[in-house]
């Protein structure tokens, strides 16, 4: 078992005729993961590969009932691939793009609730179920099915754990990238309650930075909702202070937002925090 | 990006929000003139992007021009934080009844925009939102409706402010959430937002920071940019699209993604040595962009040893060796270099290195650790 | 039994110190109805009568637990508030201004369907459920109490039926004015089920008028949905065919939208169509 | 109120629609002028607010400016469905590959604003809509979101708009819907956009029709109601606030609400008279403005009897009673006059009216038969 992506997901590629489009389309393929088709505006008709491109979402969901969408359109365009994957009914929407603005990001994700689409992104690596589905970016080399569950604001910090994770033989149900943008479609709170019902997940691993309050709420949720064991690493001790957005953003955060308060706040309900990535396997492995 | 007090509020005035008709002097003698103009008691503030600017003696009141200008020449030129200021704002002095405080940013936790007033504004807003939170007002905002005029005013309503004033707070209020969402900003602050002994109010101080991701919408805005705010280094690396931040240690790291660079700086300490600076190369980063940021480490001159952590998704570690040496060419350097490729195509990427004479790693922690040591003068060829 | 609003309505007027407002709250506190309280920006503080009045509607709610919202404020606020109203958490929300733009009205429902709140109107007299509540500008002298339901677009024309109705001895559970607006928060088919609903409503009548497709659509929701009998009187035989709007506005509407069409509708499915308002006593005697 | 075509068009260029570069004309001369400084065969069109002036010979193609000036001599003057020809436009003629139709309107049953696009376009537009459905491509339109641009592209992909032409569609579709939202429109209309020989999207010809409601936001638009175009009852109507329509009955109806006047008419009728008029004085009229209505209604001389049909909510009886009275004395006449007032202050207002020798009715059928009695000469007293 696994969650939101595995060999079930038909998958389409909009902006697959682009560099990064193609590029990852061809090592999702190569993985094995099941691309039905690809978006690319005023392309519809040719192929990438053996998959065939098509002018919008909506032609590419009727003629390949596809589930789900990953998005490496410029990020100039990606709040509009957003909006129409999500209006085509795409139930899964994976934004790997970074660099979206903020404000079209609260729009888009306001969108989103009213339509029932899940968003995962933007500015993330995507989703991985090992030998099963590759959406996004992630290296599929460094996986290995298991059934340690993997969620992460981080892009490459994630691979490390992973790597680490597979050289110690610990493989993984799924690992995704929820990305580290002030806002994102998918938080920590709901991967974790989706880990929690998965069979297969035992363990969890939370990789987590500093800014925002996500680790936090994420211990809420840990203390209140979860069975399985959680560990984590929280990256930035050594950064310099968040830069802050004027009083109005110190008077929001407040306290949090620092790695201190982050480990602090997991510590405190039980979770193991590593110091360093490559410590994860050594605490997995003591739970 | 963040934008001048002076910038941010001739901003807001173009949204109708009223602020002291001053203006900006880079010389004493305009300071003078400016003053002489205005024709009554002054402000002489300093334009640095820098909180506490009070405190270091960057805002001063003047009675006369003579006195103005006094004060312009021990401004101008003054070092606050690390900024010299080179800039000065002039504005007519006010009698203050009241100061509030009235902001929006980004609330990540509830996804919207957040208005954010208080009848306690002024310099010590933080503390007043630390000891008695029940002073500071909050409202989010539904980016389909904007701020509608009841929001407006259940937020006068709520921070006590008196009836003869709601209708220029209303105003003020939707001036500057337009202001804030049509600059694509990440926060809009006037604080305070006095009022006068005339019954008006006046946004004394004004912040804006924008979104540099939306930047590429407002041409205007983006050439407000003051690249003599920044460190050289840090200007060089925005010019070549990577993420840079100076800090005070010896191991300069090079690493894509930012969550792994501060993993990796966090790595550094953890092995005895500190790291000197951030630095997210992105993704899928070409060789003339890692060129360009190999030249942004070495040219601190507390650098003592250099750490490429580059674990390759979109990124290709090929193309990062080859940017790696086409630098090293162009730079030569005896400072030591670690180098860990992991990921997308990490092979091509490490035989290309092992032409040259760089220490390569396999472990993370192995990287820091040989990282540390060479900076130290600990052999570990 | 009723349908909307009864004894237990705690209603506040919008709008309350307006000539409009405070003429109705007086008519409505005479009729029995339980106002709680009033809002006026910028008179919080001051008395209409026995009824206190509040600067916004958030501190009217705080102090008087009110479920129910009146709106008389001039056209040009009307649309700030319903959202203010709504933002409050009133559950039931009742607009009588006329005029409101129609750009306004559709930002406005959306918004109200995300918040959850109902909105009858605007441009409507309101609700009455005889000897319980009279939430807008129904005369209360011509209602009595019965088991008559009442749902219209029109405003004067309901009078004229319940009017009829109460001279020939047939008493209302409750009389539904939904508003002539070609955007407008309740429609035909919401009340009809709700009359269906209410065990005390043994008919119901029906009031429609030319232009849009409310009454057809009640026509399908009768046949598929409903039990109880419903008469119905559609005004504008004898109108000017319906200025549509342009080519655009033929595509939208088609064939339907005339009162030819509403009627044809109405009686395939078993309507009793009266021919004029007068009329439906007699109908309803003889179902 | 409906805007003309020129101003429709006019009002899309400033949106950045691309428009042919015509100008208007209110004499022959005029249009001599226009068209030799286009220099090239020209269409002359009347400006009138009727459908089918094509058909009766309001638009016609002329190749030198002598030709325009003999058309604008035919047109100018023309009588279209009742209307008078007091402006014409004079725009280049264009080579035309192909026609599509473009709209935007409110969908009641949707609850949203709507665009129509159909590749058939063109006045047989409608005749395509019943006849061939699938040609008829609609796309509802978020109020949060507005028209974002992969809307556009499936409308282009849908009506199966050539490639070349996506980009100038999407940022014609986007102007459209701005246009339209910025004029508090109800409907805004290209039909045709046309395809020139030189592939390019052009709008030959338009429509708007902006929502009454709304005009105090936007006094620019509200300033072009030509009000040339209107009945001059109507005009009158409208500046009384009172919403009234023309008929060609003999008893003329004053009614609070539209949809008691229109049962009230219906009545009439079904009591074997005719309604003069559609007359709404709408909620809570007070006596000047009765006063109006009644002149407006008297002014007609085809009205042979009055019906007063007041049922009294926010109206209240014995203002309407002391406005038709104070009309009365402004405005002696012999037409008998039937009066019901039922509901707020009935009694005071029947008390009021007992002063005059009007006609009396408690029910709506007994008045409309008084009245349709009285029109017809029948004693009724």
């Amino acid at each position: 078992m696994s969650i939101l992506v595995n060999k079930n997901t038909r998958l389409i590629v909009q902006g697959i005729t682009g560099r990064e489009g193609s590029f990852h389309t061809e090592q999702a393929v190569a993985y094995g993961t099941n691309i039905v088709g690809g978006v690319t505006p005023g392309k519809g008709g040719e192929w990438v590969g053996k998959v065939p491109v098509f002018d919008t979402v909506k032609a590419a969901v009727e003629a390949t009932e596809a589930n789900c969408s990953v998005i490496y359109v410029p990020s100039l365009y990606t709040a509009d691939a957003i909006l129409e994957a999500a209006d085509a009914g795409i139930p899964l929407i994976v934004a790997i793009t970074e660099g979206v603005p903020v404000l079209d990001m609260i729009r888009v994700r306001a969108f989103l609730d009213r339509k029932g689409s899940r968003l995962v992104g933007p500015n993330c690596p995507g989703l991985l179920t090992p030998n099963e589905a590759k959406v996004g970016i992630m290296p599929g080399h460094i996986t290995t099915p298991g059934n340690v569950g993997v969620v992460s604001r981080s892009g490459t910090l994630t691979y490390e754990v992973v790597y680490a994770l597979t050289s110690h033989g610990m493989g993984q149900t799924t690992c995704v990238g929820i990305g580290g943008d002030p806002i994102c479609g998918t938080g920590f709170t709901e991967v974790l309650a989706m880990f929690e019902d998965d069979p297969v997940t035992e363990q969890i691993v939370l990789i987590g930075e500093i800014g925002g309050t996500d680790e936090e709420e994420a211990a809420r949720f840990i203390a209140e909702e979860m069975t399985k064991p959680v560990v984590a690493f929280i990256a930035g001790r050594t950064a310099p202070p968040n830069k802050r957005m004027g009083h109005a953003g110190a008077i929001i955060e407040g306290e949090t937002g620092t790695a201190e308060s982050k480990i602090k706040a997991l510590e405190r309900v039980g979770v193991k925090v590593a110091e360093h990535p490559e410590q994860i396997p050594e605490l997995i492995a003591s739970l | 990006m963040k934008l001048h007090e002076y910038q941010s509020k001739f901003r807001f005035a173009e949204y109708g929000i009223p602020i002291p008709k001053g203006q900006t002097a880079t010389t004493a003698s305009q300071a003078f003139t400016i003053a002489e103009e205005i024709g009554g008691p002054v402000v002489v503030k300093a334009q640095v992007l820098a909180g506490g600017r009070g405190k270091a003696g960057g805002v001063k009141l003047a009675h006369t021009p003579e006195e103005a200008k006094k004060h312009a020449r021990v401004i101008l030129g003054m070092d606050i934080k690390g900024l010299i200021v080179k800039k000065i704002l002039i504005d007519p002095a006010v009698e203050i009844e009241a100061e509030i405080y009235l902001g929006i940013t980004i609330d990540r936790a509830a996804r919207r925009s957040v208005m954010i007033a208080s009848s306690a504004g002024g310099i010590a807003i933080e503390e007043v939102a630390a000891k008695t939170p029940e002073k500071i007002v909050r409202a989010h905002i539904d980016p389909c409706l904007g701020l509608p005029n009841y929001q407006a005013r259940n937020i006068a309503c709520e921070i006590g402010l008196s009836r003869t004033l709601w209708k220029q707070f209303i105003h003020i209020t939707s001036a500057l959430y337009r202001c804030y969402e049509e600059s694509n900003a990440s926060l809009t602050e006037i604080n305070p937002l006095v009022v006068t002994n005339g019954n008006q109010l006046l946004a004394l101080d004004g912040k804006m920071t924008l979104d540099d991701n939306a930047l590429f919408r407002h041409p205007r805005l983006a050439e407000m940019r003051d690249t003599d705010e920044e460190a050289p280094a840090e200007t060089l690396a925005r010019q070549a699209d990577l993420s840079y931040v100076k800090l005070d240690g010896e191991i300069g790291c090079m690493v894509n993604g930012a969550g792994l660079a501060m993993a990796t700086m966090d790595m550094t300490k953890l092995f005895g040595g500190s790291p000197a600076n951030f630095l997210d190369i992105g993704g899928g980063a070409k060789s003339d962009k890692v060129a360009a940021a190999l030249r942004i480490i070495l040219a601190d001159p507390n650098v003592k040893a250099v750490l490429f952590n580059i674990f390759g998704g979109i990124t290709r570690c090929d193309e990062v060796a080859h940017g790696i040496l086409s630098a090293l060419g162009e730079v030569p350097t005896d400072v030591p270099m670690v180098a860990r490729l992991v990921g997308t195509n990490e092979e091509k990427g490490r035989a290309i290195l092992a032409q040259s004479n760089m220490i390569t790693a396999i472990t993370l922690a192995e990287a820091a650790q040989k990282a540390v040591e060479a900076a130290h003068g600990v052999s570990v060829k």
